[in-house]
């Protein structure tokens, strides 16, 4: 089983991994993705501060840091929708 | 502040004459109200003239209709002898503002509020309407388009109120009509107006007429040229389209919040042409 | 069974309670008067608060004198900037709310801020705010997003570098931040098509309108300890705020909402709030401080306005080859993201190989913008489906028919990135094409349009307690707030899964010091996520109750069942024992174990994405450029609708606020930088008179993300109506029209360009 | 300072003083209790605070408290007939009618002085009738139904 997932960012994001459409990241759960990102492009950690969404598989996740990522989940990072 | 309910004309006048600050006549008080909410004025005196004995009655007599200042829009309505002879003066007395604003507010002082948008101000001028003024010297009586002389300034002195205004007879063979433009159905000021008055002849031919536009300048406009090229006309197609530019020409208007220059001047003669179809179908007789 | 797996069965079950029109609970307090809103609450002794704003768009603020107005009789407490030092710790986003809230150094719009006053009266407080001095220096400023991102635009703020770009500015500017969104190759996908459109829309700033102004009655104790009575989408979120902008300790911090008159997301960010605890704070007594209605229009926070760019290009078979726009947004005088929701919802309902969004987003000297109903998507929709139709047209195809061939589906890869699962645009288009309201005949300078909309949707935090009252009967406490009917609706969900009639359950919004956190009725959460707690919560009561039937009857509580609101024993051995009505468990609640109750909390992610589809009928009048709506069909996936009349109410509430924006609502501003419509009376809302019925279709494809297959409808009706308004005064007047709203006097100039 | 003032409101003889620039709704909200009226705008744009005056419909915010001496108001807590609702307000509750509510009390107002005048009322004359109320909820189609609904029951 691989826990090495393709990371996929939105636009604003990939100045902060020097123009990567992707990252390549080992993590098993929403917050092991966080840890890793921030430790390996610590320019994330404001924008992981503020609020960003993981979308597994084209489901959006917001809060439950603890949902695991399942093998060869398509994976998305997104901004943080508001609503009215 | 002081607020007084005098039981006469001459006690009104006299308490409006012998104030030092700013005094207000309060009659529906809608647009009064809504100035004090905003901190536009704030006055020193405000004398209420609906206790005052007929300011809330409309009287019909051979020489045509007398209301009283204090009568809400609404009672024009409900009077089915005026709402039959001026029915654009009753129709534009009763777009101002809501069914609760017509509850309130009177054509005595939609006029003496003198906003250029004023709704029942071109119908009343085009009915040829005149306003009773009385003051501590005594009355007179003027045209209304001698009442407002720019936004938000009439020709009353102080000390002055007006206590009615006065409908001529309805003639034979005549109609008038009232159109303003506003973007929504209800609940907005016009952006631009036109009330038309005719009377005719035997044959259909116009033989009087009086074209009145609002908020196309500091005041409402008596436009003759408009009136001149409809009269001696049944009001045909060339006659609507002569009416139309010579209304579009008297235009004197601003580019605001509720309209630019261009769309005031352009349908100005669209409204003329629209109000003058509907005061000459009533003048032949068709409501 | 884990509380969060999902039982599809649930979905196809049949309903008791679910689905029906059962009456509110707050229904009789709202129509006999006696429900309390915002300003409708007093506290012995309160003060009355009032604030001072700039006049100007954009000023410094060099000196505030306030020793005259400190010194008037009655006047309790005057309070400025200095009132509130910095608790924020270095939370930019925090940083910007208090600054919102109270003008620091500078002022940034008309309406900003600058002091307070609490005094024993309104006269007083009046009178106390002509007595403070405050001098300015009017700097440049600017309002429009195009002339904000030009290069020589008066500069906001000296902190702000384009974020998202890939090599850092060298200059501060109004051009926060930079995004992009798609896939594919789009200059490819412009090559392979037979026919380009290419267009720019402009749509100008609109105000949720709720009708109820803002308003707080605040005390602070000497003790540190504080509550407040406000008008708020998310009392908690107003807690946690006020707490850290004041230094306060949250749990300190009791705050209760009142009855909300409207929000659309307008009541989710504070603005007077923290004010009204400062001015408390600093004269010891209760404050109430109610916006007025010029207030609510110059300080609240409206929604963005936005300057986009479209291009599409497709084959003549009516494929889509490559869709690309730049999407310029406004989001007043503190930096946003409302470019980049744009850009991400703009081209999702649609299945598109190549496809490119650029979005930007820029400060101006504007109030600080709030989401209205699904925040960003209607004016991305007015200028995508804008372009849809128009390359529709020019290929000959039907409209609808080549939105249907280009619809996204399950498989596709959505322009924002992910690939999307079930999705219900298929459905609203197909119920759209079928509908009646298609075929009808149309009158004389009359127009039909129609267009698609979608939204995100999401969950968030939320906890819902269950209590079973010594009599038999339901409590629910919820801590999301009720705009629309959710009491009823969450009482619904209860009574369905504790098998009880509806009349026995009864839901309350507590306070802030009842339960735990609870994220804001926002993003179409409110019904779909607490509903989701509040099922839950009933569950875990029904564990409780069949434990309690258990002891009773001195059996294992494994062989106690729970249906049609009563225990049943199971099994052989226990089989003939009379069912334990939930009435007669209660009634021994004291001698099983105590009090009956269920709890649970729940993070409601994946809530699944929203999409409509409205067909608008409308008349033009080619002489004045007056458009009235004359015929409106909304067609929305709503899942399971709990309350049919509360989902209809949704999507009828929604596409008259788009209707209103599309013909009529606007801010108008002034060269001097000053709102110039801030009332009702020149920012027209729509009227009864101006509408017709709204007919509703529902589509009820369940969302396997919640136990009885709800989704959020809240927001999704106010995407489609900027664009299918403006497509039908398009069709019925023969000039695209490309500038919302579309107002008399644009609609009759843009028809001089067809003359010509 | 102040003007005292006699005047009966939903039948009950009510006293009170109050500054003369006061108007009728902040008199009603802080002086009787009587909060179902709302401001929403305080210049007669949204009519919220709609209460009927000596038989009219009116904005109260757009009436001094000091005009009331010897008058008739009737508010929305007089509406309902003790503990049965008026028919307007029980078809306000079955139809969905309300959203937030803060509308409500100026609708049912509204809608109550309409019936008075036209028991009778055609879509049209419901949809002018109620234009000087606001709501922003609703989209007005389920208050016009519900108005449609009450009106056909009193008719009987």
């Amino acid at each position: 089983m691989s826990d090495t997932h393709i990371i996929h960012l939105w636009g604003a994001l990939r100045p902060l991994v020097g123009g990567a459409l992707f990252l390549t990241v080992k993590a098993t759960t929403i917050r092991g993705l966080f840890r890793t990102l921030v430790e390996l492009h610590p320019g994330m950690e404001a924008h992981i501060k503020r609020g960003v969404a993981v979308s597994i598989g084209g489901k959006i996740y917001r809060d439950q840091w603890d949902t695991p990522l399942p093998e060869c989940a398509e994976i998305y990072l997104l901004p943080r929708v508001p609503g009215g | 502040m002081r607020y007084e309910m005098p039981t006469t004309a001459k006690a009104a006048a006299g308490l409006l004459a012998k104030e030092k600050g700013r005094a207000f006549v309060l009659a529906g008080g809608t647009d009064l109200l809504v100035k004090m909410k905003a901190g536009v004025v704030e006055p020193d005196l405000i004398v209420d003239i609906k206790a005052i004995k007929g300011m809330k009655d409309i009287k019909k007599s051979a020489g045509g209709f007398v209301i009283g200042a204090a009568v809400p829009c609404v009672a024009l309505s409900e009077n089915a002898a005026l709402t039959k002879a001026w029915p654009g003066v009753v129709e534009a007395a009763n777009l101002i503002g809501s069914k609760q604003v017509q509850g309130r507010c009177t054509m005595s002082g939609n006029l003496c509020n003198a906003s250029p948008a004023a709704d029942s101000v071109p119908a009343l001028i085009a009915a040829g309407a005149k306003v009773s003024i009385i003051s501590a010297k005594g009355s007179r009586k003027v045209a209304v388009e001698d009442v407002t002389t720019g936004v938000g300034r009439t020709s009353l002195k102080k000390g002055e109120f007006v206590t009615a205004i006065e409908l001529p007879a309805k003639k034979p063979k005549s109609g008038d009509a009232y159109l303003r433009f506003i973007p929504r159905t209800e609940m907005d000021i016009a952006v631009v107006s036109c009330a038309v008055n005719v009377s005719l002849d035997a044959k259909g031919m116009i033989t009087k007429a009086r074209v009145v536009l609002g908020a196309v300048a500091i005041t409402a406009l008596l436009v003759k040229d408009a009136a001149s090229a409809i009269v001696g006309t049944k009001l045909d197609d060339a006659a609507k389209a002569k009416l139309a530019a010579a209304c579009s020409a008297a235009c004197k208007p601003i580019d605001d919040k509720r309209g630019t220059v261009e769309f005031r001047t352009e349908v100005a003669g669209v409204l003329a042409r629209r109000a003058a179809e509907i005061a000459y179908a009533r003048a032949g007789g068709k409501q | 069974m884990s509380l969060d797996s999902m039982n599809p069965a649930l979905v196809e079950k049949h309903f008791k309670v679910i689905g029906t029109r059962v009456a509110r609970p707050d229904g009789v307090d709202k129509v006999t008067g006696r429900a309390r809103y915002g300003a409708d609450a007093a506290m012995p002794g309160q003060l009355v608060g009032l604030v001072l704003r700039s006049p100007h768009a954009h000023a410094q603020i060099v000196k505030i004198d306030i020793s005259k107005a400190v010194k008037l009789a009655g006047v309790k407490a005057v309070i400025t900037s200095a009132d509130f030092p910095d608790h924020t710790q270095g939370d930019r986003g925090m940083m910007d709310i208090l600054e919102n809230c109270m003008a620091r150094g500078k002022a940034l719009y008309d309406g900003h801020a600058v002091a307070a006053v609490a005094a024993i009266d309104a006269a007083t407080a009046r009178k106390a705010l002509k007595l403070i001095n405050v001098t300015y220096k009017i700097l440049p400023h600017v309002t429009d997003v195009d002339e904000a991102l030009q290069i020589h635009a008066p500069v906001l703020h000296p902190h702000i570098y384009t974020e998202g770009l890939s090599e850092k500015p060298t200059a501060a500017s109004n051009w926060n931040k930079h995004g992009e969104y798609g896939h594919g190759d789009v200059d490819a996908g412009f090559k392979e098509a037979d026919m380009v459109i290419s267009r720019s829309y402009k749509t100008e700033q609109t105000h949720q309108g709720y009708i109820e102004p803002h308003s707080a009655l605040a005390s602070v104790s000497p003790d540190g300890s504080a509550e407040m009575f406000v008008c708020t989408q998310g009392h908690f979120v107003y807690r946690n705020q006020c707490a850290t902008l004041l230094g306060l300790d949250a749990n300190k911090l009791r705050v209760t909402a009142s009855e909300i008159g409207g929000g659309f997301g307008g009541k989710t960010h504070v603005w007077a709030e923290p004010l009204a605890l400062a001015l408390s704070r600093k004269a010891n007594r209760p404050v109430k401080l109610t916006m007025s209605r010029e207030e609510v229009f110059r300080c609240t926070g409206p929604t963005s306005s936005t300057s986009i760019d479209v291009k599409i290009g497709a084959k003549k078979d009516g494929t889509i080859t490559a869709a690309w726009a730049e999407l310029r947004y406004q989001g007043g005088c503190f930096p946003s993201n409302w470019a980049e929701l744009g850009a991400m919802t703009a081209f999702a309902c649609y299945d598109l190989k190549n496809v490119k969004t650029v979005s930007k987003d820029a400060v101006v000297n504007r109030p600080k913008t709030a989401a209205y109903r699904a925040p960003s998507a209607p004016m991305a929709a007015f200028a995508v489906e804008n372009t849809i139709d128009e390359v529709a047209k020019a290929i000959g195809m039907d409209p609808i028919d080549f939105r249907i061939k280009n619809a996204a589906k399950q498989g596709t890869k959505s322009s924002y990135g992910p690939v999307y699962g079930p999705i219900g645009i298929g459905p609203t288009l197909e119920a759209a094409k079928n509908h009646p309201h298609m075929k009808a005949p149309l009158g004389k300078n009359m127009g039909r349009g129609m267009a698609c909309g979608f939204w995100f949707n999401f969950g968030g935090q939320t906890c819902v307690d269950v209590n079973v009252t010594p009599d038999g009967n339901v409590t629910i406490a919820q801590g999301t707030i009720d705009v629309g009917g959710s009491r009823a609706s969450i009482a619904m969900a209860v009574a369905e899964e504790l098998g009880v009639t509806y009349n026995q359950v009864r839901s309350i919004i507590a306070d802030t010091s009842s339960l735990g956190h609870n994220d804001m009725t926002d993003g179409s959460r409110g019904t779909f996520s607490t509903s989701k707690a509040a099922i839950f919560a009933a569950r875990n009561a029904i564990t409780v109750l069949r434990d309690r039937a258990a002891k009773i009857w001195e059996i294992p509580a494994s062989e106690v069942e729970w249906r049609d609101g009563a225990a049943h024993a199971k099994g052989v051995n226990h089989g003939n024992r009379t069912p334990l009505s939930l009435k007669e468990i209660a009634a021994q609640a004291g001698q099983t174990g105590g009090p009956i109750a269920g709890h649970a909390e729940t993070v409601a992610d994946n809530a699944g994405v929203s999409f409509a589809t409205h067909i608008a009928d409308v008349e033009t009048d080619p002489e004045t450029g007056r458009s009235l709506i004359k015929r409106y069909t909304v067609i929305q996936d709503a899942g399971k609708a709990m309350h049919p009349s509360y989902v209809e109410g949704q999507y009828q509430g929604g596409a008259a606020q788009g209707i209103g924006w599309a013909l009529n609502e606007e801010y108008v501003y002034g060269k001097d930088g000053r709102l110039q419509n801030a009332a009702f009376l020149d920012y027209r809302i729509p009227v009864c008179s101006d509408l017709p019925f709204i007919d509703t279709q529902i589509l009820e494809i369940p969302n396997p993300n919640h136990p009885y297959g709800v989704r959020g409808v809240g927001e999704t009706s106010i995407v489609p109506p900027l664009a299918a308004v403006s497509i039908a005064v398009t069709n019925a007047t023969g000039v695209r029209q490309t500038h919302i709203p579309m107002s008399p006097p644009r609609v009759l100039k843009s028809l001089k360009t067809k003359k010509k | 300072m102040g003007v005292h003032v006699r005047s009966t409101v939903n039948g009950d003889a009510v006293e009170f003083t109050c500054p003369e620039d006061e108007v009728l709704l902040d008199v009603l909200r802080n002086r009787l209790g009587l909060t179902g009226a709302k401001e929403g705008c305080g210049t007669g744009d949204c009519g919220a605070c709609s209460v009927i005056l000596d038989g009219r419909l009116v904005c109260s915010c757009l009436v001094l408290g000091a005009e009331m001496d010897g008058k008739v108001v009737e508010t929305i807590e007089g509406m309902a007939d003790g503990a049965k609702l008026h028919p307007l307000q029980q078809h306000f509750i079955d139809g969905a009618a309300l959203q937030c509510g803060v509308c409500t009390p100026g609708f049912l107002m509204a809608a109550d002085a309409l019936l008075r005048k036209n028991p009778d009322p055609t879509e049209e004359e419901i949809r002018f009738g109620l234009a000087g109320n606001l709501c922003r909820c609703t989209g007005y189609d389920k208050i016009v139904r519900a108005v449609q609904a009450a009106a056909k029951e009193m008719r009987g």
